[in-house]
């Protein structure tokens, strides 16, 4: 059974609609890429799915209950009721607490009241995947770098006992060494037959790593992934080449 | 005549807000221009509100009185003026009314603090063609005559104000229709001669001649300050003026002022404040540290029916004093108060000791004036009432002036002026103590002077 | 000594009104203007709740007990009425900032002339809660109302400021205070940490309203000068900052006992003022202000 | 008024037909580029007959919203409605100059009604003392205004706007003591001042003439008041804070493009503060005194219920809001303390159901009304035609949809036919007769917009060409588009048609 | 002489140093490319030249006279401007008054023929009483680079102007960045992730890493430096992350 299922789902933001009747089925043990070029609908899909939307219509199911349905009143009303179901979202931009230390930011994402009891050993699980985050543990999160908000950001979602992780733009607004390794380091985790979505702009990165990729456009799934990807932003190699033409082809 | 103005209003209103609504986009239909048409319709009853019209014989004689009910200050002495005014009211109408034609109250919510309210409500009153106006203090006076002078009823009023009654002395024309009641700076002379009859009687031995004066940070208080100071100077030497210890309205912690008294040490304690429970506040916290021996006089507030419910214990043995209030001894005054009391459910802890006396006695001195004048003819009905004075329950109510004259600082005669009484808490209750005729019992030297 | 005590009485009186404005703001970005209407809430409450219980001849602690606890809930309730009309309809608007402070605004004013319309204007006093007694501390007297009145508010305050630090809860309120989206992304709903965060700030203005009735007394105008204190401590203290409200409770309330006793009690508005004044010259974001930095 | 054809959805002005013999002649305001009541000549297209449109209703309802507000108490005649009308008026200026200082200057400011108080006391206690008459009055709390002004915006710079805002509410408390405690000021009235020079000498004040010149001042008072407040907002001061709102971006942006945003918001502020000065001597001899209410938070809390009943930021929210809260405060004083109920009833509806006070509804009904448009076009274009989703709602035009659906569905076509077949037989042979489909594709081709279109460029006849980009500007010379060069010009053609076929694509 | 020169720069944020010695110099009508890893400052940079950022250690010179006092709005008066990385434009604007903000900003006020030029410069495709909140980010780009063009500046900064665009949208970008320093000789100093722009545009290029000059010089042959790639292009182990450095 899919451990995600979305039909018919159009979502958008006061007079404006992104998402225009996006079917999905995500399965158990699964890392599922999503690309597109900007303001195409990935950011929007995977706030629909924790119902960060403005409004949304259509069916969400989650393992096997309805979280999505028609909604029109304020985003993020229902957000902390689906995160506490079990899905761990990883947003775009780094919506960290600045104020509160690493550790701290960490032990948020152990929110609910069970995984908060084991947030230590959780703790000790995330930080050995972000390794260079360790020694920063007691540091205030404002005065960290970007990468590292990213890392803590990523770690905070992978702190929840989940069973569907959501990631969004892992790369954005990365140089292109740190976010290879942070999409390398996601690839990595062991999702036992949870599942991932990764969101990203940048398909290289995601190439080899994930199990399915699939491309979005105008707000519309499309299993053809070049569809979406009108101009495919080049990869770092690609870069590299591609400086004596005339653009990237 | 309330529905036309309230027509009148609702339509103007609603037009201008119409057409300004309108001003706020552009794609509206034109078609709200049409609306100017109503209002000048809806005017035309209004222009019927001249005065003159409400003197039909037969009809109601109407008083109005501008309560305070919304604002931040006044309430409880507006509420205890209005209840004393209806208690008059509803007497004289039991008895037949005046010439067959009943009383009937006018009352709308007044806020003091603004001229601007003031006057809207005054003008309210006059709109409504009222045959004369009581009314407690203001706390602007000059905004009230501005409306009240022109318009010529009758206007009683509660304002102990000397800077009002100088403007009414100095444009008799104007403003002859302007009644009021002793100035504040009596509270000052006349604590100065109560001390010295105190002191002359032999009840009260002062530990020292000196004078301590906690001020308030109204012009009211500064001015009782003022004229204590002056009566102090006046007295020759019997008396000595101590420290002037300034506060503001709303003093929660009086630790500070006690502290200051205690170092002081002086023989009698002025506190001129007017919030009856600050002043019960004070009256707590000193009980509890007093500065032993030394007389504490406290100002009107304690009429006010909660400073004794919040007092409690701690107030017995203070004395306080106003130059309006009720007495208790002649059988008016017991009348009053029984009357009173029984119409509103309170006691003699739980009355008000100023206003409800002021207000049943100035509707009796209109009911008075129009036994014999036209209520329609303002000026005869006021030159009856500054000719004929009345014995109320406030003493005797000699308009001569336009000022009702104050027994004893200002005449020696009990028969010929209202009487500045001091009250002492006496067994939970307020007990008149001076002037010695109209005294109830005598000075009794509370705990901490013992 | 006595100027001590006063200032102490003052600092955790004011403490208390300011703490519950700078933990509203902080958390959901209220700056609750209806502070003063919680405030009188919790009196009416406790004056209620007096007037219940001296029909059945309820006295001593448990007399004392029940005010306290009255004015608590009774604030707490308000506390959270405020939010059900203020916060709640309002919380995922634009400009929130804004028009939950002219709600609030709204709430204080309407608050005000219900409760004159269904209490009247006088003042109502509160039974004694701890004694009228005096007690001699280090060589000066103290009523045992003050005493009482310090004692039980820093207690509540440590109680409170020790569980924000160390619970779970407390955790999830500072989340929000910093990052709304970020605390609905871990799974804390704002608007439940709201309306608790609304109810604990009232129960902690009732705390203050009962303790303050005991030389106050409640009117329905008496919450204008919590109100207005509480502002210009949470201002000096830094909007937000715990640590900054209290100290600056404690500076202000110091300042204010030393003014009243050696200089003139009609001076302390003009001190205090000169004083947050002083503060924000120096520090713009008050004395802890350094959360509305990182917020955002 | 001619009979109204409805031309596509335009939406609906008035117009009258005019003498088509006579030129039109635009009148315009004195010393501006604006026409008067936005009145300007037209072709209808339908008639073809010229017409004058009103192209803004706005100037029109202004006009007989004020005249009414002239003429209304004047044809009442009524005591109470002089008085009721000419404290609308004094506070409605009030209001309309924190309008400028919160909207404008975006600066929270609450010393509105401190500014005022002071200005009303320096002014009344001048005139008591020393006689002043009130046209000096008027100057004396102009530059009182002047300076508070000055001293108020100095902490702003430095202050967070919520702190500046607190600290503002402090000063007014702050004045409040001061002159209550003030033996000076504090006066004989419990702080209130009286016994000012009258704008109307008082003999003539209980006269009808003297009511109407009384009202007439304070009317004039809001006219000059919303004339400041037309001049600062709609000229350069407005249009830079305009430029440099609130945000944070904003400002940034106004800083990279050189606006002093910050001395622009002093100068709008000290201009509001002046005439808030004035405005508070004006109100000392309008009522021929003051009173320390000016000072008090509850006035200040009344006076923001208004602007924001009326809508926040605008000089019409701020005139509306005070007529109605004035109003229900002001004349249905029988109702006690109900009325204050329910001003706070109102503000409570209006900051929970509307967008922006009363003047805010009409643009909210508007946006419900497009959302559920957009919608249902986002439907239709999501399907159908090109476009971001997020576009969808911006574009009003019906024909724009219909011909970009028409685009989509011919590329589709035309995609699906493009075959490594069709490719080789273009490369065979570029030009001359071809299949069908292929033929169909270059005219597609053929008919692109020019700019950006490929063209070939000959480097050297018969051995080099290059395919470049053209401009589609006239003196802009094309763009090389990449490095290759193609020895023939057949090969050039099927360079540019692999680059098109590309294009069409990845489009 | 070099249009602008910066000398020695150091800068530290919340502790931590993030720019460290760095010097450069941009001639007339020169067009200088900034590249360099996410963190490496380049950002930092750029508040510091333009004035946003007045704390900081070092000198910057503009066309002669030392502006290291000067705000950001004293530098645009001089002719130094600058973009931002991200698209903004004032929110509660039309096209037409930005732009008319842009020239009545300060005294002298350029004339409407100007601003004109400006909008056909930069070939703005908008209507002038369109709401900016409409447009999309290419229009956002180029009204805020009209409006820095109205003022006739000396020297412009520009700030990622690429990112976010697709091909064709950058090479718009490209072309006035090109046509601004050829025909008009106005100085560019362009921060840019997207290196095939640089490369087409700058005539010479600074690689800023850990706050640091690391390499520079013409961009056919920079990218190819060992260090330039170690620093940018290689496939790092993640323990080497954590240097990275917050240019925000």
């Amino acid at each position: 059974m899919a451990i995600l299922e979305l039909a018919g789902v159009s979502a958008g933001y006061g007079p404006v609609r992104v998402l225009h009747d996006v079917n999905l089925s995500v399965n158990p043990g699964e890392r599922l890429g999503l690309v597109g070029l900007n303001g195409h609908g990935k950011t929007t899909l995977l706030s629909a799915i924790v119902g960060l939307t403005g409004w949304q219509d259509g069916s969400i199911i989650f393992e096997g209950r309805q979280i999505g349905g028609r909604r029109t009143h304020g985003m993020g009303r229902t957000t902390p009721n689906i995160v506490r179901q079990g899905i761990a979202l990883a947003p775009q931009g780094d919506a960290i607490f600045p104020g509160l230390t690493v550790r701290e930011n960490l032990d948020s994402g152990a929110y609910t009241r069970a995984t908060w009891r084991s947030r230590r050993s959780r703790c000790d699980h995330v930080l050995d995947v972000f390794a260079p985050l360790r020694p920063l543990l007691r540091q205030t999160a404002g005065t960290l770098s970007g990468g590292e908000r990213r890392m803590v950001s990523v770690g905070r979602a992978l702190m929840a006992d989940a069973r569907l992780y959501l990631v969004d733009e892992p790369s954005l607004g990365l140089a292109p060494k740190i976010s290879l390794g942070l999409v390398a380091a996601l690839c990595e985790i062991n999702i036992g037959d949870g599942a991932m979505i990764i969101a990203e702009q940048n398909l290289p990165l995601l190439n080899g790593r994930v199990d399915r990729v699939l491309g979005m456009h105008a707000g519309e799934l499309k299993q053809d992934v070049g569809e979406a990807l009108g101009d495919i932003p080049p990869a770092a190699e690609a870069m590299a080449q591609g400086m004596h033409h005339g653009r990237a082809l | 005549m309330k529905r036309a103005q309230i027509s009148l209003f609702a339509a103007s209103v609603a037009t201008a807000s119409m057409l300004l609504a309108a001003c706020g986009g552009s794609s509206e239909s034109s078609e709200t221009a049409a609306a100017p048409a109503a209002p000048s319709e809806a005017a035309a009853p209004s222009e019927a509100a001249a005065p003159s019209e409400a003197a039909v014989p037969g009809e109601p004689i109407v008083i109005g009185l501008p309560i305070a009910q919304s604002g931040p200050a006044g309430i409880a002495d507006h509420k205890d003026c209005w209840n004393g005014a209806i208690l008059a009211q509803e007497e004289i109408n039991a008895n037949g009314g005046v010439n067959g034609r009943s009383i009937e109250l006018d009352v709308t919510d007044i806020d003091i603090l603004t001229p601007e309210g003031i006057t809207a409500g005054f003008q309210k009153l006059t709109g409504d063609g009222v045959s004369a106006l009581v009314s407690p203090f203001v706390i602007i006076p000059p905004a009230a005559m501005e409306v009240a002078g022109p318009y010529g009823a009758p206007y009683l009023s509660g304002d102990t104000n000397i800077d009002a009654q100088n403007i009414r002395s100095g444009d008799p024309a104007k403003y002859g229709n302007y009644f009021v009641d002793p100035p504040e700076t009596y509270y000052g002379s006349g604590f100065v001669t109560f001390l010295s009859q105190l002191q002359e009687s032999g009840k009260w031995t002062p530990k020292n001649n000196k004078v301590d004066i906690i001020r308030g940070d109204t012009a009211y208080n500064q001015n009782i300050a003022q004229a204590t100071i002056d009566a102090i100077k006046a007295s020759g030497g019997a008396w000595e003026l101590g420290e002037v210890i300034d506060i503001t309205a709303g003093t929660k912690d009086w630790s500070p002022v006690l502290q200051k008294l205690a170092a002081n040490d002086a023989g009698a304690i002025m506190v001129d404040h007017w919030i009856g429970a600050e002043l019960a506040s004070f009256s707590q916290q000193f009980a509890a540290a007093p500065v032993d021996g030394s007389l504490v006089y406290l100002q009107y507030g304690p009429s006010q029916p909660e400073y004794l419910e919040i007092a409690g214990d701690s107030a017995e043995g203070f004395v306080w004093g106003t130059v309006i209030g009720t007495g208790n001894t002649s059988a008016e005054d017991k009348a009053f108060r029984a009357a009173y009391q029984a119409k509103f459910g309170v006691d003699d802890k739980s009355m008000g000791l100023v206003y409800p006396a002021w207000c049943y006695d100035m509707v009796n001195v209109l009911a008075n004036a129009w036994a014999t004048t036209d209520p329609a003819d303002f000026a005869a009905v006021n030159a009856f009432i500054a000719a004929n004075p009345i014995n109320g329950v406030t003493g005797f109510l000699d308009f001569t002036n336009g000022v009702t004259p104050l027994y004893p600082t200002e005449i020696d005669d009990p028969t010929k002026g209202v009487t500045h009484y001091f009250y002492q808490v006496q067994g939970g209750r307020h007990t008149v103590i001076a002037p010695d005729n109209d005294a109830e019992a005598a000075f009794v030297p509370p705990a901490w002077m013992k | 000594m006595d100027v001590v005590f006063s200032a102490l009485l003052l600092a955790s009186m004011y403490g208390l009104v300011a703490i519950g404005i700078s933990f509203t703001w902080a958390s959901i970005g209220m700056l609750n203007l209806a502070q003063g209407f919680i405030f009188t809430a919790g009196g009416y409450t406790a004056f209620l709740f007096a007037e219940i219980a001296s029909t059945y001849g309820l006295e001593g602690v448990a007399l004392s007990v029940g005010l306290i606890v009255a004015g608590m809930l009774g604030s707490a309730v308000a506390g959270l009425a405020v939010g059900a009309v203020a916060f709640l309809p309002l919380q995922d608007r634009d400009n929130f900032r804004t028009r939950s402070l002219i709600a609030t605004l709204a709430i204080s004013l309407i608050g005000t002339q219900v409760w004159l319309i269904f209490f009247g204007p006088q003042n109502k006093p509160l039974p004694p809660i701890f004694g009228t007694g005096r007690t001699e501390i280090a060589g000066s007297g103290i009523g045992n109302g003050q005493l009482g009145a310090i004692v039980v508010a820093v207690l509540m305050l440590g109680a409170v400021i020790l569980w924000m630090r160390s619970s779970r809860a407390g955790l999830q309120m500072r989340a929000m205070m910093m990052n709304p989206l970020g605390a609905a992304v871990v799974g804390v709903s704002v608007r439940t940490t709201g309306m608790r965060v609304l109810a604990i700030s009232g129960a902690l203005t009732g705390l203050a309203s009962v303790l303050l009735a005991q030389t106050f007394f409640v009117s329905p105008t008496s919450g204008v000068q919590p109100l207005t204190v509480g502002l210009i401590i949470s201002l000096a203290g830094g909007l937000g900052s715990i640590p900054g409200t209290v100290a600056a409770a404690g500076l202000l309330g110091l300042a204010e006992a030393l003014t009243a006793r050696y200089l003139q009690q009609s001076l302390v508005p003009f001190v205090l003022f000169g004083i947050v004044v002083l503060i924000l010259i120096f520090r713009p974001r008050g004395l802890g202000g350094l959360l509305e930095d990182v917020r955002e | 008024m001619s009979k109204q054809p409805l031309i596509g959805r335009r939406s609906w002005r008035p117009s009258w037909p005019v003498n088509t013999e006579k030129v039109f002649k635009r009148r315009r305001y004195l010393g501006t580029k604006r026409s008067v009541l936005r009145l300007s000549g037209s072709y209808n297209p339908k008639t073809l007959r010229r017409e004058l449109v009103l192209t803004d209703k706005k100037p029109t309802f202004w006009l007989i919203g004020l005249l009414l507000m002239l003429v209304l108490p004047i044809a009442v005649s009524n005591e109470r409605f002089f008085a009721l009308f000419g404290i609308i008026c004094i506070y409605a200026a009030i209001n309309v100059m924190w309008t400028l200082i919160i909207g404008t200057a975006g600066l929270q400011s609450f010393a509105t009604l401190a500014t005022v108080g002071v200005g009303a006391y320096g002014a009344a206690y001048l005139s008591i003392t020393y006689g002043v008459p009130w046209p000096l009055m008027l100057i004396i709390g102009l530059f009182l205004g002047a300076l508070m002004g000055f001293l108020i915006s100095l902490p702003a710079r430095r202050l967070d706007g919520l702190y500046y805002a607190l600290l503002t509410l402090g000063l007014s408390e702050f004045c409040r003591n001061f002159v209550t405690q003030s033996d000076q000021l504090g006066g004989k009235f419990n702080g209130a001042l009286f016994g000012v020079d009258r704008i109307v000498p008082s003999d003539l004040m209980t006269s009808w003439l003297g009511q109407v010149l009384l009202y007439i001042s304070a009317f004039a008072l809001l006219l000059v008041a919303l004339a400041v407040f037309r001049w600062v907002n709609g000229g350069r001061l407005g249009l830079l804070l305009r430029a440099s709102a609130t945000n944070r971006e904003d400002e940034a942006f106004s800083s990279a493009i050189g606006i002093n945003f910050q001395r622009a918001r002093t100068w709008v502020f000290m201009i509001a503060s002046a005439a808030l000065g004035a405005i508070g001597a004006f109100y000392a001899a309008y009522i021929g005194g003051t009173s320390l209410q000016v000072f008090s938070l509850d006035l200040l809390l009344l006076m923001l219920a208004m602007i924001v009943i009326g809508g926040l930021g605008r000089a019409e929210g701020a005139v509306i809001g005070t007529i109605i809260v004035v109003g229900i405060t002001q004349w249905f004083t029988e109702w006690g303390p109900w009325r204050i109920v329910l001003v706070g009833v109102l503000a409570l509806l209006s900051v929970l159901y509307t967008r922006n006070g009363i003047f805010g509804l009409k643009a909210q009904l508007k946006e419900i009304r497009q959302r559920r448009q957009a919608l249902h076009r986002a439907g239709l274009t999501s399907r159908y035609a090109e476009f971001l989703p997020q576009q969808a709602p911006d574009i009003h035009d019906k024909a724009m949809i219909v011909g970009r659906t028409f685009e989509r569905k011919l590329r589709d076509r035309l995609r699906g036919w493009i075959t490594p077949v069709i490719i080789e037989e273009h490369r065979r042979k570029p030009l001359g007769q071809h299949s069908d489909h292929l033929e169909r594709i270059l005219n597609y081709f053929r008919q692109g917009p020019i700019p950006d279109k490929y063209a070939v460029y000959c480097e050297e006849p018969f051995t080099s060409y290059r395919v470049v980009a053209l401009s589609g500007v006239p003196g802009v010379p094309p763009r090389v588009v990449d490095d290759k060069v193609y020895p023939s010009l057949d090969e050039a053609y099927h360079a540019v048609f692999l680059r098109r076929v590309n294009d069409l694509r990845s489009s | 002489m070099p249009l602008l020169t910066c000398s020695d720069i150091t800068l530290d944020l919340g502790g931590r140093r993030i720019l460290e010695g760095v010097s450069l110099e941009v001639g007339q009508a020169e067009v200088v490319g900034l590249a360099g890893p996410n963190g490496a400052g380049k950002t930092s940079l750029f508040e510091v030249l333009s004035g946003r950022q007045l704390n900081h250690g070092g000198d910057v010179t503009f066309d002669g006279v030392s502006v290291r006092k000067l705000t950001m709005r004293e530098r645009v008066e001089l002719g130094l401007v600058r973009s931002y990385q991200r698209p903004i434009v004032p929110a509660g604007l039309t096209v037409g008054e930005t732009l008319k903000a842009a020239r009545k900003a300060f005294k002298p006020h350029p004339s409407r023929l100007r601003l004109e030029w400006a909008a056909e410069f930069v070939r703005l495709r908008a209507q002038m009483d369109q709401a900016t909140g409409s447009l999309e980010t290419l229009e956002r780009r180029k009204l805020m680079l009209a409006a820095l063009l109205v003022r006739d500046p000396k020297i412009v900064l520009l700030d990622e102007p690429a990112s976010g665009l697709t091909g064709s949208e950058i090479d718009e970008i490209d072309l006035v960045v090109r046509k601004l320093a050829q025909e008009f000789g106005i100085s560019v100093l362009l921060i840019e992730h997207r290196l095939e722009l640089l490369a087409m545009v700058a005539s010479r290029v600074l690689v800023l890493d850990v706050g640091a000059i690391i390499a520079e010089g013409p961009p056919e042959t920079v990218f190819t430096l060992p260090a330039v790639r170690q620093a940018y292009f290689d496939v790092p182990i993640l323990d080497a992350i954590s240097l990275g450095i917050s240019d925000e």
